[in-house]
């Protein structure tokens, strides 16, 4: 099998679950007849005709809303926002229609919002974000945002077939930068489930999505230092996979979490506090954080370059807290 | 036509009004006694609206109701216990206690989506549910409510402006009550007749005495049938009156004394049973069994809510996520074939682009004389109005270009 | 009318037209080099939109750019320059690379506020700025743009909405050139004409030859002097058509091969060329020394720009919050004491309620015979349209119930 | 002075700031004629008049739009939220128009939302909301929450002088169970500074709002049981005042947080990732959290009082901290 993208991995994911259940349909802004504003869904009008891939108004809380609409009657939509930071349109759609309907009258909804998030690419304030702690910190939400094209086309299979409300983050840096041989046949990555992606012995670096590839590169690095980095991707976060994260920590005692997601309120405060709670006595040093500002993502290649962690970011804490 | 109701009918509406109505002033009986947890909202004097629209759909639509649609969901189905048993944040309740008031719904027996507070939501998702039932094949109509101020909301917008796309079997009752909490409908939006919000969404509607429970449901069946026919949403403007304040804890000392006046004789159940009378659809005796049965339902489900437990607490903790409690499972009533591969590459009527553009149907006088009308001048423009205001209904502005027969399914040409 | 226009402002409009477009064409070239970081939209054109809305403003009036409006913020004051150093992310550029495109404002002197990418958001937001202008006595109007794909937003929605119900002075430019990214427009908005949405809002509009910068300089300044005398919001839509695709990277395939010829010929700056030649308006010497003109400045500014260094990595970390660096002050130009107690007690217009309701407007007939007339067979849909596809202006659908005359300032009455 | 509860206070700020500045506009649903759902603005529009108590149609993505058009003709709007949970319909409006002007053209922002947020008055999933993380998490907005009437009416007048947009938060739960003499003259509290309400020894209990109260109640009866804890009222989350929180940390050695929003990406959690960052050394033990649970807010009374945070709960934790 030839090495495909991330891109072609979530098309394919796609395309696999709609032949597989008719009750999967997808909906979005210019997904049709243009494929998609990053072509993930080219293709699939042709193979699966209007009904199942449907165009839209730019309208974010009528693509969210419908899409509950459906995912009651039995469907499992898959919305696509043109870019993740439009989900903003439709938060009050996603955090209170949507999180809230399992628990509060028991009707579950089946429905995957994915899209494009993240910087990197000199998207600007609107076309780089990261939104996933306003949805992590949402109960009723699972929050998806894979690394590899491999898990992205698993986890994004999970995502579809699970009752719940998935959001599905695409790193768009990582859309056709990485390639990846998939197996042949047809598998899933379960949702919730982190995965060690080097071993190390002296610090657990947690990530994920682009920051992923940022923090293996810096442990490469780091090992030619002579620090040993476990690096861990969460992939899936919410919910968060504490067993993984302990263990680590259990074994390295030093915990560095690093993401692009801006700092305060970041996914890595809920994690220090988790492992606070759970491992305090594991612990021989401060945990530490590598993230972006806290500040808008700013346009100018200069100004997102240091808005953004970067390998040397992450190799400085990581020395700091091996010597720590 | 009213005639096609037969007297059953006739007294089914009956009975619902009068339900709604004796089930709400119990309602209010018990909060006063604070056996009501959070708030109350009252749909007095709205009954005809509620009951006139719901009945007119069948058993195998889907609808979802707003604060004040207690006698939509008593026609659809659900029982005076519910309401209680919700209202009072019971264990026995449709939601076991975890949300509140109407915010309850079925998605397996009675097809009822729950509404949440924010006003406007239910639009798209009801769109979405008649769109994936006519996927389905299922052929149902979809039905929601919203109120004058509901309207100003964007989801409204988006919503109806999304289902006009894609024709979708939705029915919208705007209940044009004269008020929004304390704004009166003339702060909230600048027009006259709601129903022209149809016009920009190309779609068909409906005005309507919203006090003639017979007229609603003439309007809402014409509309339910429209839609079920393929020919998109439509909306109905009903005009009444919000006869209480916003809830219990408001006085609505805004609202003109003539006002409540002028609208308590329009009472749409004391404007029906003139009716029935004079009709001779029933006599006292009719009236005074259904009351009747009325009072002993009531008086029963009241009983058990008020003797329902209220949740135990761990109850709090679970069902955030659906871990396998729930099967979820779409009710095909059309081949699945038509919609699998290779079958389903279907085409679609209507998105190819036939014209160029509107420059040729405008004026497009030489640049020379260029003499674009001038604006008209500020103390002329209200006359200009032209809305209809007519209990009837518009056709929606709606020009199909390219299609040669308005299509049954608007998503389907040729093939299948 | 153009009449009233100078010969020194006819040659204006085509100066900021013909910049307009130089300066995109540049950028594409720019583009192509890998000079402009992010994406690049193109407005060709559609010039004559931006430039002839932007004339019709003054300087104290008060705007903001959508995407494709170059030529309204280079009408409205901004320099070549600053389009170019924004594209490329320059430190000299006006958000000193921290945003890029059209994404930049000025709130001291040119009173243009910087567009976000979400679409719609500007319409409250320069109802907004209206209403904080009439406040303070400034007399101006706010003008923003939208394209036909932006009508489907729910803030489009809210914004017109509330513009309307306030009477704010704001111009909304409605530019219908036929798709949104891949979506045609009769995809996105099922119904012909953009300028019906204004009916829903109860506000006057006007549909334009967006190709014909005259007749769109007309209606804009009819617009502008409606807005100015109080009489609330004007929504103009000018036809036209996206003659590149959505960015530089859209190929834009899915527009059909004649749509692009059709509209080709149909050129703003073609059309205009020649009526300035027929019209005696310019010869071919003063036609070359603007062109010269432009490309001079043109150059220069170009130099500057592709010399400008990129911004300090620092200044990453710089300027969320407001530490003192501005100093906020709102020009009064109506004396404070009428909006300070005890004078600014003052008594609004149009607020109490003085009907009931419209019930007695709409037919009520007897119960026995009622008869709400049914809705249009499916196949008449398309007949009833009562579309005007007359280029002109037609006054909104609001009843001014009450007011006895339009009043200047709606929020006031009698007093001051 | 008569005692005068929370709303009254916060009307109190309202009617001076607009006396002092008539930059000062209130905008908001139903706040003129009929004051207000909870009242606030009661018998200002009879001060103010009808072009400063501006009521608008159900629209809140214009309410917050219009606002910041007004701010930047140097108003300084006040917006009122029926219900802060409605926030999440401008929610767009908010985290990307509002919080990023400043940041991007330099266009600052100086207006308030305010709103009454909240649990335990039986409200239910749509009308208790606590959002302070969502906005908190969001570069460019700060984020106040008081606990007492002095501190509502003097954070308000910060907030309103303040150049940047503040969501002002108030707990609704608080509005009128609480009454405090304020003093007779002017005056202002500064945003960005907590306060120790209650000095103590053995541990550090951090909070807010209503929950405030719940752990100065569990503070005086641990006192009882010879437990001293120390008690901190952040009242302004956005920016956090990181030096009282560190004084107390380094004095206590031991840490509490206790918030009535939910647990996961709850602002507990980014203070103990700030807090191992600034003083690992000085932890005595794991830093604790007593949260709301991760759901949406139930109606029923006994549900809800499961969901909230209770003084049981705040002295359990605090005592097995404490005996750490
Ligand atoms: C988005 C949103 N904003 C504000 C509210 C608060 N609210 C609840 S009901 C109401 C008035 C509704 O008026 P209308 O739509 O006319 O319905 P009615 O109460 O008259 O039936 C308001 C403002 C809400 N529920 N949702
Ligand atoms: C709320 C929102 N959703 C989606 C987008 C992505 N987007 C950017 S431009 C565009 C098409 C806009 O079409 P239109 O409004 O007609 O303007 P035009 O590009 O034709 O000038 C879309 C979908 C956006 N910017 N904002
Ligand atoms: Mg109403
Ligand atoms: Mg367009």
């Amino acid at each position: 099998m030839a090495a495909v993208t991330m891109v072609e991995a979530i098309r394919q994911a796609l395309s696999e679950e709609m032949e597989r259940d008719p009750a999967v349909v997808l909906i979005g802004e210019d997904i049709s007849v243009y494929g998609g504003a990053f072509k993930v869904t080219e293709g699939l009008l042709n193979k699966f005709g209007w009904e199942r891939v449907i165009d839209t108004p730019i309208s974010e809380s009528a693509i969210i809303g419908a899409a509950v609409g459906m995912s009651y009657m039995g469907l499992r939509p898959v919305a696509e926002m043109q870019f993740i930071d439009f989900l903003a349109c439709a938060f009050n759609q996603m955090t209170n229609f949507v999180a809230k309907s399992h628990y509060r009258w028991g009707a579950p909804v089946p429905m995957v919002v994915r899209g494009p998030s993240g910087g990197g690419v000199h998207g600007g304030p609107f076309h780089s974000a990261n939104p996933e702690m306003y949805y992590a910190h949402t109960p009723g939400l699972k929050v998806v945002y894979p690394s590899t094209p491999y898990d992205a086309k698993g986890l994004l299979k999970s995502a579809i077939r699970d009752n719940n409300p998935v959001l599905f983050l695409e790193h768009k840096f990582l859309y056709r930068r990485i390639k990846e041989e998939l197996p042949e046949g047809e598998y899933t990555v379960p949702l919730g489930k982190a995965i060690v992606r080097r071993e190390g012995a002296d610090l657990t670096i947690i990530s994920y999505a682009a920051m992923m590839h940022t923090s293996l590169e810096a442990a490469e690095k780091l090992a030619a230092e002579g620090i040993s980095a476990e690096v861990i991707d969460l992939r899936t976060l919410m919910p968060l996979d504490k067993e993984t994260i302990l263990a680590s920590v259990k074994k390295t005692s030093k915990l560095l979490i690093v993401h692009e997601d801006t700092r305060t309120g970041g996914i890595a405060g809920e994690i220090a506090a988790m492992v606070c709670e759970n491992a305090f006595e594991d612990l021989d040093g401060p945990i530490q954080r590598v993230t972006s500002l806290d500040t808008p993502v700013p346009y100018s290649p200069p100004l997102e370059e240091r808005f953004l962690p970067g390998v040397p970011d992450v190799m400085r804490a990581a020395r700091e807290l091996a010597q720590y | 036509m009213a005639q096609t109701l037969s007297r059953e009918q006739h007294l089914d509406l009956y009975y619902y009004m009068r339900l709604n109505r004796s089930l709400e002033e119990r309602m209010v009986r018990l909060f006063r006694q604070s056996k009501i947890v959070g708030g109350l909202y009252s749909s007095l004097g709205q009954e005809g609206i509620s009951v006139g629209t719901a009945y007119a759909l069948e058993a195998r639509d889907w609808m979802a109701p707003m604060i004040r649609n207690i006698g939509a969901l008593l026609v659809k189905g659900c029982k005076p216990r519910d309401i209680f048993t919700q209202h009072m944040a019971k264990y026995t309740s449709p939601t076991l206690g975890k949300d509140g008031t109407s915010h309850f719904g079925d998605l397996k027996t009675k097809h009822i989506v729950s509404p949440i507070s924010m006003l406007g939501d239910l639009i798209p998702v009801l769109a979405g549910v008649g769109i994936a039932g006519r996927y389905l094949g299922q052929k149902i109509v979809a039905m929601t409510w919203i109120g004058d101020g509901g309207t100003s909301t964007g989801v409204f917008h988006e919503g109806m402006n999304f289902a006009a796309v894609q024709r979708a079997p939705l029915v919208c009752v705007v209940e044009n009550n004269q008020w929004a909490y304390s704004t009166p409908v003339k702060r909230q939006v600048p027009i006259r007749n709601l129903a022209e919000r149809a016009k920009s969404y190309g779609i068909a509607s409906a005005i309507v005495d919203g006090n003639d429970v017979l007229a609603v449901y003439q309007a809402a069946k014409d509309a339910v049938e429209r839609c079920r026919a393929g020919d998109g949403p439509v909306m109905i403007e009903a005009k009444t009156h919000r006869m209480r304040g916003h809830a219990q804890h408001d006085p609505a000392e805004y609202v003109p004394k003539a006002m409540v006046e002028y609208w308590t004789a329009q009472d749409p159940i004391g404007r029906y049973e003139k009716y029935l009378t004079n009709a001779g659809l029933w006599n006292e005796k009719k009236k005074a069994e259904i009351d009747a049965r009325i009072e002993r339902e009531l008086d029963e489900d009241q009983k058990f809510a008020e003797e329902s437990p209220l949740p135990p607490a761990e109850l709090a903790e679970q069902g955030v996520f659906c871990d396998g409690c729930h099967e979820i499972k779409a009710r095909w009533e059309r081949p699945v074939e038509e919609v699998t591969p290779p079958r389903c590459s279907i085409e679609m009527d209507g998105w190819t682009v036939e014209d160029f553009g509107q420059l040729e149907n405008i004026e497009t006088e030489k640049m020379e004389s260029v003499a674009v009308s001038k604006l008209a001048p500020s103390d002329q423009r209200s006359e200009n109005v032209s809305g209809d205001a007519k209990s009837g209904v518009r056709s929606g502005g709606q020009k199909n270009t390219g299609a040669k027969s308005p299509a049954r399914h608007p998503l389907r040409k040729g093939k299948n």
